[in-house]
């Protein structure tokens, strides 16, 4: 168990490392009043003001389309690139980052197969999103041998959850949380349910917000999502309520307070059934408890 | 290829990470000193890259795990029987084979939880020919780990194997027949002073479908093989530090279940809603005033910690996170491939883009070094085809348990 | 721990910026390059309070800020620590309504910087006239070994002057000015100049605060004799700070005052020309890590450039230190082997390596040529092995509890010259005096029980008068009143 | 009525005041013996004192054979 390192404990020399996951589903895009290309310009801001913040800052930017899900920065360069022009007006990095991160992003776009051809139009591939982000996050920490790169991961997030991917996702939020690399989600738009998302930032000590005014994206993000994990230990940030896990039954849908478990594959139901509809077990109901006690 | 790999492998003494994988090697006062710099063979370019190279091959190797979808006992009722007798003390492993067991034994239980997030767990020691319940069956994990931290642990006498064994027996035969019941055993001592004929706890134990795993620290008893085998449970003796960590650990993963035996049945469960109060009120568990917690969803009491059983109605509290932690066990990843270099065109990793090595050139007079790298350092996921580097491999089997490739395609998503 | 040095580097530069007027200040963050160094000087909070304020188009009161924080006491004092600094450097401006507010020409320049606007040209312009198109062909950039070679070369020149190894090349004028002016060399009679005790210390810092502390020199030789103007020289060095390794950049557009400053920076290494008449100039090494402290170099080596080999991370640390006092050192420097030679007893030498011994011999020498034993031990844990950074104690304690033993060893005896007085007659008299000479801050030493005082020699006399004093007005009272004095009776 | 010695104040610990008071034997250096860390001696000693210590102390510094073997 080499990954569990200390990167619990965090000091104001560390670097940090932020893993941005942009929710890029252009069909929710475009049902909101605030377009997706008006969001990068605030979210490239918002790259480079965390990249300011110090010197040996890093970031990574994943897109998770409809479909697919793909690193737009950083991607390792198959031929050498020689055309490195140098805008006098920019510092370096921001600027190569942000050509980098436009560019991928756009040759995204262009392809429009992967999303026509794929079923669940509304959502986005958020799980492959966040394991990629991990593995790029468990690369990165293995890399660093004395501890001093400290990550997490935000995301922007738009498109409703796809029920398909709770246990994936579930999944991804274990590890983070075993890795101790919060998740910090910023939901542009769209409902908050279901809420895996919501449960993500609760389980690994991130922050879950939900922005009510588009316009205000950037300013937003410089005052919940710039701090890094040094700094939040003195900062008083929004949305710190309580997260319910009211679990839902796999047959309906419905929140339920007290459910009934199936023992070989844990599927939750709200009421007795014979047999598992997931694992085809023939289940009895239990129905003393250990003590011997009737319920 | 893989000859020259085995003709190496008993030479491998890199590190801890090797010598575990080595099972083969013999106790640890039966091997030849062996400078861990004599193993290393240099290429002919003077590099080490190839030592290197067989030993992550190793590592991999020994991730391969059964990934057929098969039922597994998640639910598990699991007593810890710790040796406290003088053979504890002991300094064969480092520091004391008492203060290892006691360090392993946190771990041991956090990693359970951890894995086993709706079980329980009990703790016994035995030590001058008796048994004491330091904890019955708990779902939580801190009151195992602190009762072992708290209590003055002092070694006295000989153990009690059957002593230990009744107890646990007497307090796992009211547990739910859905849930598995074990016993697991870290013994120091070659003897026990037991009151009658342990041949008859064993059969009691195997009537009641009571599984026994025992960890040896000193050498095989025959008594402990023979109780193991009988009650379908895993027995081992440790070689050194490092093996007695891996035969602890292999008993985290939850058992597969034979379904004839075990029943399977729908267990009534709470999900309790957190509250945030803002003046603290008594809690049913440990009756301090606490001001955040959760309700239970039957009789209203208020609970600080989940998962639990509500200590008034005594309902299964848990979240749905909790049993969402053990859906990796039911839907494991399939293992991945290694890609031969004939189809490694992919030029870096698919999750976490790191560049992979491009062929090495045949060039004339040095087709030697060529076979010696061996592998192409790209393993592709069955389903989804994508190349992964070992790194991600690891990482993908033994944390995250998701394949990013097919999970970012469209092709294997639904 | 090797944050002791950023720390001491960035206090540097950082008190130098403090102690400039409020209009230079504002002149200063007209350039967003200059804007982006100081911004990374400042504590964390101070950085994250800038960036929630930079875009927000409220009005802020103090206590509005003040919300953000947790309300601890760790936090608050945090807080009030980052107001400090930021008003100190006038980028928070507290204004007569009690509101707070960014410096706007700071606001306008940083938020610049971040989005790409202006044309300032402050992260400086590119050669790209003629060689452009002819890159391809015979032109060549000098590659990033050459720039690290000259820059070696150069700023070593300046450290072997000073160590002595190396009398033949001796550096240029402005160098010897800066060296004296910084006291860390001085006129040795007749023969030249002469280290001094703080040029030791100088030699155990890295390289990254030596080029400060030897820049911070420079700006006042500039400012005061050369009449350079301040922010340009600053605004210079903060953009080379913001430079990329290996690029050219063209003369074009700096100012007269910037190109004068070109020269002396090439002597000392920080730049590079290939001709003194060229139109170009290149960054080395040196000068791109100028705003990074030395932490930069750790973490490149995991960020995702691979096309960044980064040999400097051999530079950063090449000491490994064992239990039993022993040193390896990879390193072939002259210079480096002769600081080690200064606290280490060397025994061989080989190629690539030499190996030393720490002893007490050789670290009371050092301590006796005004090093200290916090010095020492902060050059062995800034110039450690990579190796010895994945431990979590990164120096044995024993090495570093043994030369702390051997530096308070020296100091055995405390000497103070002083007058005892004695044979006080009664306790009352003797507690009076003593009372009195607390309160002048003479007293040595005391003893209760044998009535005794010791008082520094410079607090003699005026214990003396006091005594003297105090017997006349006894007389003056009469004999019995040395028991209404104290109320104890003599014993 | 109060007299005023003058000297200098040594302030050291135990095993150093040890060493002076052996040196006080052969040569009269201390003024006065004030407490267990504090010694008043002779100005004008001071030098030959700290000398002397310091010998004293070298000598009795542990010093393997292999590092007296070089010298």
């Amino acid at each position: 168990m080499s990954v569990l390192k200390d990167t619990a404990t965090v000091n104001e020399e560390d670097a940090n490392l932020l893993v941005l996951i942009i929710d890029t589903n252009p069909i929710v895009w475009r049902k909101s009043n605030f377009s997706l290309k008006e969001a990068l310009r605030h979210i490239l801001v918002f790259i480079n003001a965390h990249l300011a913040l110090k010197h040996d800052n890093d970031v990574a930017i994943i897109a998770s389309h409809v479909g697919v899900s793909k690193f737009l920065y950083p991607i390792p360069m198959t031929h050498e690139n020689s055309d490195k022009t140098i805008f006098p007006n920019m510092y370096q990095k921001f600027r190569v980052i942000d050509e980098k991160v436009i560019a991928n992003m756009s040759a995204l776009f262009e392809d429009v197969d992967t999303p026509n051809n794929y079923p669940d139009k509304a959502s986005s591939m958020m799980a492959g999103a966040l394991s990629m982000a991990l593995c790029y996050i468990n690369r990165i920490t293995k890399a660093d041998e004395i501890g001093h790169v400290k990550s997490r991961i935000l995301i922007i997030s738009v498109s409703p959850d796809s029920p398909y991917q709770y246990i994936s996702i579930m999944n991804c939020i274990f590890s983070a949380q075993k890795l101790c690399i919060p998740i910090d989600v910023c939901k542009v738009y769209g409902s908050d349910t279901p809420v895996f998302l919501q449960q993500a930032s609760h389980i690994t000590g991130g922050k879950y917000l939900k922005l009510e005014m588009p316009q205000g994206l950037l300013q937003f993000l410089m005052i919940a999502f710039l701090p890094d994990r040094y700094n939040k230990k003195y900062l008083c940030l929004p949305g710190e309520e309580r997260v319910d896990f009211g679990a839902a039954c796999f047959c309906h849908k419905k929140i339920i307070d007290v459910g009934y478990v199936c023992s070989v594959c844990l599927s939750i139901f709200c009421r007795p059934l014979d047999e598992c509809s997931t694992c085809r077990t023939r289940l009895t109901l239990t129905s003393v408890r250990q003590n011997g006690r009737v319920i | 290829m893989t000859k020259i790999i085995n003709s190496n492998e008993e030479l491998i003494d890199i590190d801890d990470e090797a010598q575990n994988a080595n099972q083969q090697i013999g106790y640890a006062w039966e091997e030849e000193y062996k400078r861990s710099w004599d193993v290393l063979q240099e290429d002919e370019d003077g590099g080490l890259k190839h030592t290197v190279e067989h030993l992550q091959s190793r590592k991999r190797k020994r991730l391969e795990r059964d990934t057929s979808i098969i039922k597994r006992g998640i639910i598990r009722h699991m007593f810890l029987i710790i040796d406290l007798s003088e053979a504890m003390l002991e300094k064969d492993l480092r520091p004391s084979r008492l203060d290892l067991t006691l360090s392993y034994a946190e771990q041991f239980i956090l990693e359970f939880f951890d894995q086993n997030p709706i079980s329980q767990l009990g703790v016994i020691v035995s030590k001058s020919g008796v048994a004491e319940k330091l904890m019955g069956l708990t779902g939580n994990p801190m009151d195992n780990i602190n009762v072992l931290k708290k209590k003055n642990i002092d070694t006295d006498g000989e153990p009690s194997l059957q002593n230990a064994l009744e107890m646990a027996r007497s307090s796992l035969i009211h547990v739910p027949a859905h849930g598995s019941r074990e016993i697991l055993i870290i013994m120091g001592s070659l003897t026990s002073c037991d009151p009658g004929d342990i041949n008859e706890t064993i059969d009691n134990l195997v009537s009641e479908n009571i599984r026994v795993s025992i960890v040896g620290l000193a050498a095989e008893v025959q008594i402990c093989k023979l109780m193991c085998k009988k009650t379908k449970g895993t027995y081992g003796v440790v070689l050194n530090e490092a093996h007695f960590k891996d035969l602890l650990f292999e008993i985290i993963p939850p058992p597969p279940v034979s379904i004839v035996k075990s029943k399977s049945e729908l267990v009534v469960m709470g999900f309790p809603r957190g509250v945030n109060e803002s003046m603290p009120s008594l809690c049913a568990c440990h009756s301090k005033p606490v001001s955040g917690g959760y309700i239970c969803a039957r009789c209203n009491s208020k609970i600080c910690d989940l998962p639990t059983d509500c200590p008034i109605c005594e309902l299964t509290l848990v979240s749905s996170p909790h049993l969402a932690r053990s859906y990796h066990h039911l839907f494991p990843v399939a293992n991945f491939e290694e890609v031969p270099w004939s189809s490694a065109f992919t030029t870096h990793c698919y999750s976490c883009q790191m560049p992979f090595q491009t062929q090495p050139q045949v060039v004339k007079g040095r087709s030697n070094n060529v076979t010696s790298i061996d592998s192409s350092g790209r393993y592709n996921c069955p389903k989804c085809k994508k190349h992964f580097c070992i790194e991600c491999d690891t990482f993908i089997h033994e944390v995250i348990h998701n394949c990013p490739g097919c999970l970012s395609t469209s092709e294997n998503s639904t | 721990m090797p944050t002791v040095i950023v720390a001491h580097f960035k206090t540097n530069i950082y008190e130098y910026l403090e102690a400039l007027q409020k209009s230079t200040l504002d002149k200063l963050y007209e350039e967003p390059a200059t804007c982006l160094a100081i911004f990374r000087l400042l504590p964390s909070l101070a950085r994250q309070l800038v960036m929630s304020l930079l875009f927000s188009t409220q009005i802020m009161s103090k206590a509005d800020l003040r919300q953000w924080i947790k309300n601890d006491k760790e936090s608050l004092s945090k807080f009030e620590e980052a107001l400090d600094k930021l008003q100190k450097l006038h980028i928070m401006i507290e204004q007569e309504n009690k509101t707070i507010a960014l410096n706007s020409s700071f606001k306008q320049k940083f938020q610049e910087c971040l989005t790409g606007g202006g044309t300032h040209q402050s992260f400086g312009k590119l050669y790209n006239k003629p060689h452009r198109h002819s890159q391809s062909n015979s032109h060549k950039l000098p590659d990033i070994k050459t720039l690290d070679e000259h820059a070696k070369t150069k700023w070593e020149e300046i450290l072997h002057f000073m160590v002595g190894t190396d009398r033949m090349n001796s550096p240029g004028a402005s160098v010897l000015k800066v060296v004296t002016k910084a006291n860390l060399m001085r006129e040795k009679e007749g023969k030249g100049l002469e280290i001094t005790n703080k040029g030791f210390q100088f030699l155990l810092q890295d390289v990254n605060t030596q080029v400060w502390a030897f820049l911070i020199q420079y700006l006042d030789l500039a400012s005061e004799m050369l009449h350079m103007n301040v922010v340009e020289v600053l605004n210079f060095f903060f953009m080379l700070g913001s430079l990329e390794l290996g690029q050219d950049y063209s003369v074009e557009g700096l100012t007269d005052t910037q190109r004068q400053l070109l020269d002396d920076l090439t002597n000392y290494g920080l730049i590079y020309r290939p001709k003194k008449s060229s139109k170009r100039y290149y960054p080395t090494r040196l000068a791109t890590t100028l705003t990074s402290g030395n932490s930069a170099i750790v973490s490149n080596s995991s960020s995702n450039n691979p096309t960044d080999d980064d040999d400097s991370a051999t530079e950063q640390g090449f000491i490994i230190v064992e239990t039993n006092y022993k040193l390896y050192a990879y390193t072939s420097s002259q210079l480096q082997i002769s600081v080690l030679n200064l606290f280490c007893n060397l025994q061989f030498q080989f190629s690539n390596m030499v190996t030393a011994e720490l002893t007490r011999e050789s670290v009371r020498k050092a301590l006796k040529h005004g090093i200290t034993a916090s010095q020492i031990i902060s050059y062995l844990t800034s110039h450690a092995h990579p190796q010895m950074k994945k431990r979590p104690a990164l120096l044995p304690s024993t090495v570093v509890d043994q030369i702390q033993l051997w530096e308070m060893e020296l100091n055995r005896l405390v000497i103070t010259n002083s007058y005892l007085y004695k044979e006080f007659r009664t306790f009352a008299d003797y507690e009076v005096v003593l009372k009195h000479a607390n309160t002048l801050g003479v007293v040595v030493w005391s003893s209760d029980s044998k009535k005794m005082i010791g008082i520094t020699e410079a607090g003699h006399e005026r214990v003396k008068a006091f005594i003297k004093r105090k017997i006349v007005q006894r007389r003056s009272n009469g004999g019995d009143t040395t028991s209404s004095a104290g109320g104890t009776p003599a014993r | 009525m109060v007299k005023a010695v003058k000297g200098t104040i040594v302030k050291c610990d135990p095993a150093v005041k040890q060493v002076i008071l052996s040196l006080d034997k052969k040569e009269k250096v201390i003024i006065e013996d004030l407490d267990d860390n504090h010694l008043l001696i002779d100005t004008s000693r001071v030098d030959y004192i700290k000398k002397e210590v310091e010998k004293l102390l070298e000598e009795n510094t542990y010093k393997s054979e292999l590092d007296k073997a070089p010298n």
